[in-house]
């Protein structure tokens, strides 16, 4: 593969001290996560950095069939990563999975008792729209439970859910576990019925046009290993 | 430059306890470029002459509002600057020196746009535009927008759109340049009917003599921006003080220390000899131009002091003397047809 | 102006001047690729197989109707309250006017998402207008098509605003002078004298603010949301879809841009020859 | 132009026609309100404690650099290309020109990261003509700083001619007549006389396209990545840091938001009272 | 309107190898507006002199290029329109009748484009600039914008501008309206001048008899788009064929069947009572104005049949007759002032 010209731009970035960069596209509810990540294998890996770039999952999958210069990627769900198969240097691996949970402002300013008061109530709230991987899984549990009620809208990713029930626009949302913790105080949780049927699982692995196929590897290793784990754990993740 | 500075005492003057009757009362001081006072009785035609530069449309400007300026206006007994009138608000009828026609309307919506503006309704507005267009000459280019206009139509509708409004002041600067001698005449008459009618007072600027004599009560001549000289018609062309108006009325005019020295160009003798006389009155001169003038033959001369002298001779003369430009003659002007008056030392730098 | 010895009398504008030199027919061509080629390939990449299908569809549909709605309003919006700020920027000497021209671009600058995130901090239900409104009248804006067309306003009104200005100043304030010595209010010289001269300046700023608010989705997704019917404009659901099947985002792009060219196309060139 | 009786030559630009009436000042006010009160309510919401932190941090100052470097790029393209293109549109008759105008106006319309679409199926290295490129030279466009510029002239390039496309309509041909009587080539009327007479349709275009390019982060992506150094803008990084901490992502936006501010408050009046 | 349009006889006349002195020769034709033929000799100066909307600025514009014309041009043997020559590789000095100076430009700027424009450096031109502004009278007003001068003080710009680059047909649209008559009269001169080492043609449109009598070499005057007369200015001034030409040069021109008869302001007697004579040169009359013309007093009176006529008495006379304007006159001509000759119809609508 002739990509290493363009993954010389690429790492010509890194202009820190390091002699090799890694280039990780990663999902952006991986931000908090994949940044611990990140400065634990730069710690363990002299002179190597780590660029890390986030966006929703299928524009990361997108730009790495058109070639980007990165070494892994790590998507919010197996669909999209399935998208740039053509370009995986190894089969993917599901690191962790994560949950829809139901989320209020600070203080419930709506004083909702649980699912059932936006199932059928006149709740505002909002979900992902069907076609981001949030929004399927929201999809399919409204429809396994019979929710009657519309969403005022249908928000393009999980962190626009957030963002509308943090700042009281909405009175609740459903957000990813991960995401709830993140918002720590700032929101409030309630278990959504089924949604331990509905996990999303996220996979990951090194690109065809990584520079360093070793270090790729490594870093998928890293993610997988038990101290990776741990990091995910803490940010509300679920064991594959 | 403060604009409409008023000093106590000029508000006093023009304050509005103070009626003086329909006419205009203007002192305008424009900072380097115009310091002059005009006074004007109501129903009054006044000629404002003087060389180019010499502030004409800036006096025209400052009344109009227009131009900043500092000093007081006033019109019909009522101050325009203490408190400053809006442009709107006074009641002029402006021809501008280059026309100015709003190029997106036609000639017909030039002309009623003032009449809109002042809430007529649109139907009488275009009759009344249609009226004037024709008054003028230019009825039938009613529809034509100014680029698809002649330079003398252009100028007729620009005076079709001043007068339409019926302007408490008019200010027409330069109106008649660029018409034909026809249509000129015309409207000189059209204009010397409607200013006579006309209650309020008008300011022409003009380059002809014609003009000032013929429509004109009054004439104001300005130089480098000052008055150089008020009065009748007959009494400025008469007594020209500055070197324009003498030219302009077609007189030599020498100076002479102190005093100028006018004689018409008819007194003028063209001989190819030295004549007798004294050398105050008697130049060589060489021939610059030669040029039928009614009945006569009029001789442009420049003398060895470099002064520009006009000459009239019979037809026969001219031939007889070979006046040809570039000829080397000899004019001179007997005493008797001298007229000797003071002269104002020219105001401009 | 005074009648001129016919600058523009001519049949065909500009032939007699002679032909466009290459210093400016070369890169005024590159420019043109730059535009026109991504469009092309853009255009060819297209699946047109199911073009017909998803045109027909009730969500493209709703969202072409939504998107119809709130662009026109918007145009609406920007001709009613930007061109008088246009004006007041080009012609009338207030104080702060400099700091009131650098604010009227900074919705430009921002991102999208960002000005959305500002809308919502105004006019959302705790925002420090919104909250007010709320309170008073119980009615919240967000989630509604009129916050779409805020939104949309917020964005496009800029652009109308910036170009009209330069085409204010570019026309000078000749006429207006003349206007008023015939009487005008600056009322009446504006509708029968300003505006007009400024025309050409104003359709391209009605064409900016209506392409701008035809691509927006950042801020209204942020601010208004996304909901077939009320909120979801074409690029809202181009957006979304693109995350699902790009394939069909592609086919929605082309009904999306077919639409516009059209428009733009007839509206323009009717505009541009009457002016 | 001749020498008017004055207009214009009063000491405060207007003053003497009168006050700006009311139906115009309220509208206007109304715009401006719309424009000004969401960035003010932007600016109390902002984290203001950790701004400074912020603007010393490692990425923001590379995404300021790279954002800094590619606008100023994206408006010298504009300036070099799009003055031409425009140039060419209002003054030159050739077959196609209505078409033209049209097509220039479309990424206007398109939702940016269609835009970024359209520029990969163009220049990506599978693209027509991209994979020429990478054949012929072994260049790929994509993720490269170029990428960055070109998907920002894309996106501002269509502003940038349309303004200055309505200025020179709104100046008017008479000049470069003159001009030509005078022996001047087409080129030479241009620079002397047709483009001092439209500038401020120029500088209006220019803003414009300056900030669109600051704010543009979706075709960016698309097309060129999000890599910090070389293709990751501040919208990128804020865009980016919304998914993450939205308060770190508004204090982001301030930094973008005053620097541009600045420079176009200082810029702007300057080009202004010269022009 | 078709562009340069030309027929197969005209390119034989127009041809390439067919030069014919460097003069001009032009058959113009600009639908509904013009349709004329001039022929000048190279170095002549050709006074183009007509009514308002008779077609002298379109022709001035067709000669330019400005205007879109069918017919051919040939100036200095070389065909200017097979094929068509663009604007700029015409050498013409246009001075517009509107001026037309940059208004983004200084008045040295706006003379020294033209030098720039045609490829010398910026000092050389900038000097040489300074030297027309200089001539011109406008020397010390160099850094000026065009809205910072006075009427005649752009014209004057605007003619320096025109004259800088040395054209080989220079095209004066009124040149010396606005200009105040000491500046007109140096102009002249110095225009005058300039023409007589100028081995161009010029082309000079004017509504000033004394322009076209002393500048010209050949007077063609329009009408209604159409040549109505040509001829030297002596030829034209004392057998006008047109109201138009006759007003100009100061004749009186009554038509009477198929001839004119014209005769000169002071071969007209006035009086209170009708006098004997042939009714054919008797005429009640109204006055309409009354002016000092020279040592004379011009009288303007309107006859019953609408027709103006003018008069010159003694002032002593003017003043015994009570000559005011509404009075009514009885005007008598002598047969023997009397000049007979044909007329041609007036070609204008
Ligand atoms: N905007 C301006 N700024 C500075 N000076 C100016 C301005 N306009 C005119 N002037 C100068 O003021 C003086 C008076 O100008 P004004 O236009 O009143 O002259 P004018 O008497 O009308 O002359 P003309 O017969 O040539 O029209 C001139 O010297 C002119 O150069
Ligand atoms: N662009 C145009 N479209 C149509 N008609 C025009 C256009 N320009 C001028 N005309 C008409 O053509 C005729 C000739 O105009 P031209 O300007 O040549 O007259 P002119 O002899 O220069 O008159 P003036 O002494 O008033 O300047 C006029 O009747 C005028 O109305
Ligand atoms: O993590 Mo996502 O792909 O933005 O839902
Ligand atoms: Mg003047
Ligand atoms: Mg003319």
């Amino acid at each position: 593969d002739d990509a290493d010209g363009s993954s010389d731009t690429g790492g010509g970035a890194g202009d820190g001290a390091g002699d090799t960069t890694i280039t990780v596209l990663a999902a952006a509810s991986l931000t908090e996560t994949f940044t611990t990540l990140a400065e634990q294998f730069e710690a363990d890996h002299e002179g190597v950095e780590v660029e890390l770039a986030f966006d929703s999952s299928a524009t990361l999958a997108g730009q790495a069939v058109e070639g980007a210069p990165a070494d892994v990627l790590a998507t919010a769900d197996s669909r999209t990563m399935d998208t740039a198969a053509d370009v995986l240097a190894a089969d993917p691996q599901v690191f962790a999975t994560n949950t829809l949970v139901m989320a209020v402002p600070a203080g419930n300013p709506a004083d909702l008792s649980g699912f059932e008061d936006v199932a059928d109530g006149d709740a505002t709230y909002v979900v992902c729209v069907d076609t981001a991987p949030c929004g399927a899984i929201w999809a399919a549990i409204a429809a396994e439970e019979g929710v009657t009620s519309q969403p005022a809208s249908l928000e393009v990713d999980v962190k626009a859910v957030l963002a509308k029930v943090t700042g009281d626009e909405a009175d609740a949302g459903f957000v990813y576990e991960t995401d709830a913790v993140a918002a720590g105080d700032q929101v409030e949780t309630f278990e959504v019925p089924g949604a331990e049927d509905q996990v999303t699982d996220y996979p990951i692995a090194p690109l065809d046009q990584a520079g360093d196929p070793e270090l790729a590897q490594e870093f998928v290793d890293l993610v997988l290993s038990e101290a990776g784990q741990q990091v995910l754990a803490d940010a509300g993740f679920g064991q594959p | 430059m403060a604009d409409h500075l008023v000093t106590g005492s000029e508000e006093a003057l023009s304050g509005p306890g103070r009626a003086t009757g329909p006419g205009l009362h203007a002192r305008v001081r424009v900072p380097g470029r115009l310091d002059a006072e005009v006074t004007a009785a109501g129903g009054s035609v006044v000629a404002v002459i003087g060389p180019n530069g010499a502030g004409k449309s800036t006096l025209l400007g400052a009344l109009a509002g227009t131009t900043a300026m500092a000093g007081e206006v006033e019109v019909g007994g009522r101050s325009w600057t203490a408190p400053p009138l809006a442009v709107r608000h006074r009641r002029v009828g402006l021809v501008f020196q280059d026309q100015s026609l709003f190029p997106h309307l036609s000639a017909l919506e030039n002309v009623a746009f003032g009449l809109r503006a002042r809430g007529r309704a649109r139907t009488p507005a275009r009759a009344r535009a249609q009226e004037w267009l024709d008054r003028l000459g230019v009825g039938e280019l009613a529809a034509r927008r100014p680029r698809q206009l002649s330079g003398g139509q252009a100028q007729r509708v620009a005076i079709a759109r001043a007068l339409a409004t019926e302007p408490e002041l008019l200010l027409l600067d330069e109106p008649f340049s660029g018409l034909d001698v026809g249509v000129a005449t015309a409207l000189r008459i059209e204009l010397a009917r409607h200013l006579a009618d006309f209650a309020g007072v008008a300011l022409l600027v003009t380059h002809h003599a014609l003009d000032a004599l013929t429509l004109a009560d009054e004439v104001l001549v300005l130089d480098g921006g000052r008055v150089a000289q008020t009065g009748t018609p007959r009494d400025v062309a008469a007594h020209p003080l500055t070197d324009h108006v003498a030219r302009l009325v077609g007189l030599n005019v020498v100076v002479d220390a102190d005093t100028n020295r006018s004689f018409p160009p008819s007194a003028v003798t063209v001989s190819l000899r030295a004549p007798e006389g004294s050398a105050r009155n008697r130049w060589r001169a060489s021939v610059l131009s030669v040029v039928p003038h009614g009945d006569a033959v009029r001789l442009l001369a420049r003398t060895d002091g470099a002064q520009e002298l006009i000459a009239d001779v019979t037809p026969e003369a001219a031939v007889e003397l070979g006046l040809d430009p570039g000829r080397e003659v000899w004019l001179t002007v007997k005493e008797t047809s001298v007229r000797t008056y003071p002269r104002t030392a020219s105001m401009r730098p | 102006m005074t009648p001129p010895p016919d600058a523009g009398a001519t049949t065909r504008s500009g032939s007699h001047l002679g032909r466009p030199p290459l210093v400016l027919v070369v890169p005024g061509a590159m420019a043109a690729a730059l535009l026109v080629v991504p469009l092309v390939t853009l255009v060819l990449d297209t699946p047109w197989g199911d073009f017909l299908d998803q045109l027909g569809s009730a969500p493209v549909l709703a969202a072409l109707r939504i998107t119809a709605l709130t662009s026109a309003v918007t145009v609406l919006a920007c001709l009613v309250l930007g061109t008088p700020l246009a004006w007041l920027l080009a012609r009338v000497d207030f104080a702060g006017r400099s700091v009131l021209r650098a604010a009227v671009a900074v919705p430009l600058v921002l991102p999208p998402v960002v000005a959305g995130v500002a809308l919502v901090t105004a006019l959302g239900r705790n925002g420090v207008v919104g909250s007010l409104l709320r309170e008073t009248t119980g009615l919240t804006v967000p989630f509604t098509t009129t916050a779409v067309v805020i939104a949309h306003t917020f964005v496009a009104m800029p652009f109308y605003v910036l170009s009209v200005e330069g085409a204010l100043r570019t026309a000078g304030e000749r006429y207006d002078v003349v206007a008023a010595t015939l009487g005008a209010t600056r009322w009446h010289a504006f509708r029968r004298v300003t505006l007009p001269l400024a025309m050409p300046g104003v359709v391209a700023g009605a064409v900016l603010a209506w392409a701008r608010s035809l691509g927006e989705f950042g801020a209204t997704i942020t601010f208004a949301g996304n909901f077939p019917g009320t909120t979801q404009t074409m690029p809202s659901l181009i957006y979304t879809q693109l995350q699902a099947d790009p394939a069909v985002a592609r086919t929605l792009s082309m009904i999306l841009l077919l639409v516009s060219v059209g428009v733009l196309a007839g509206l323009r060139n009717r505009w541009l020859t009457t002016s």
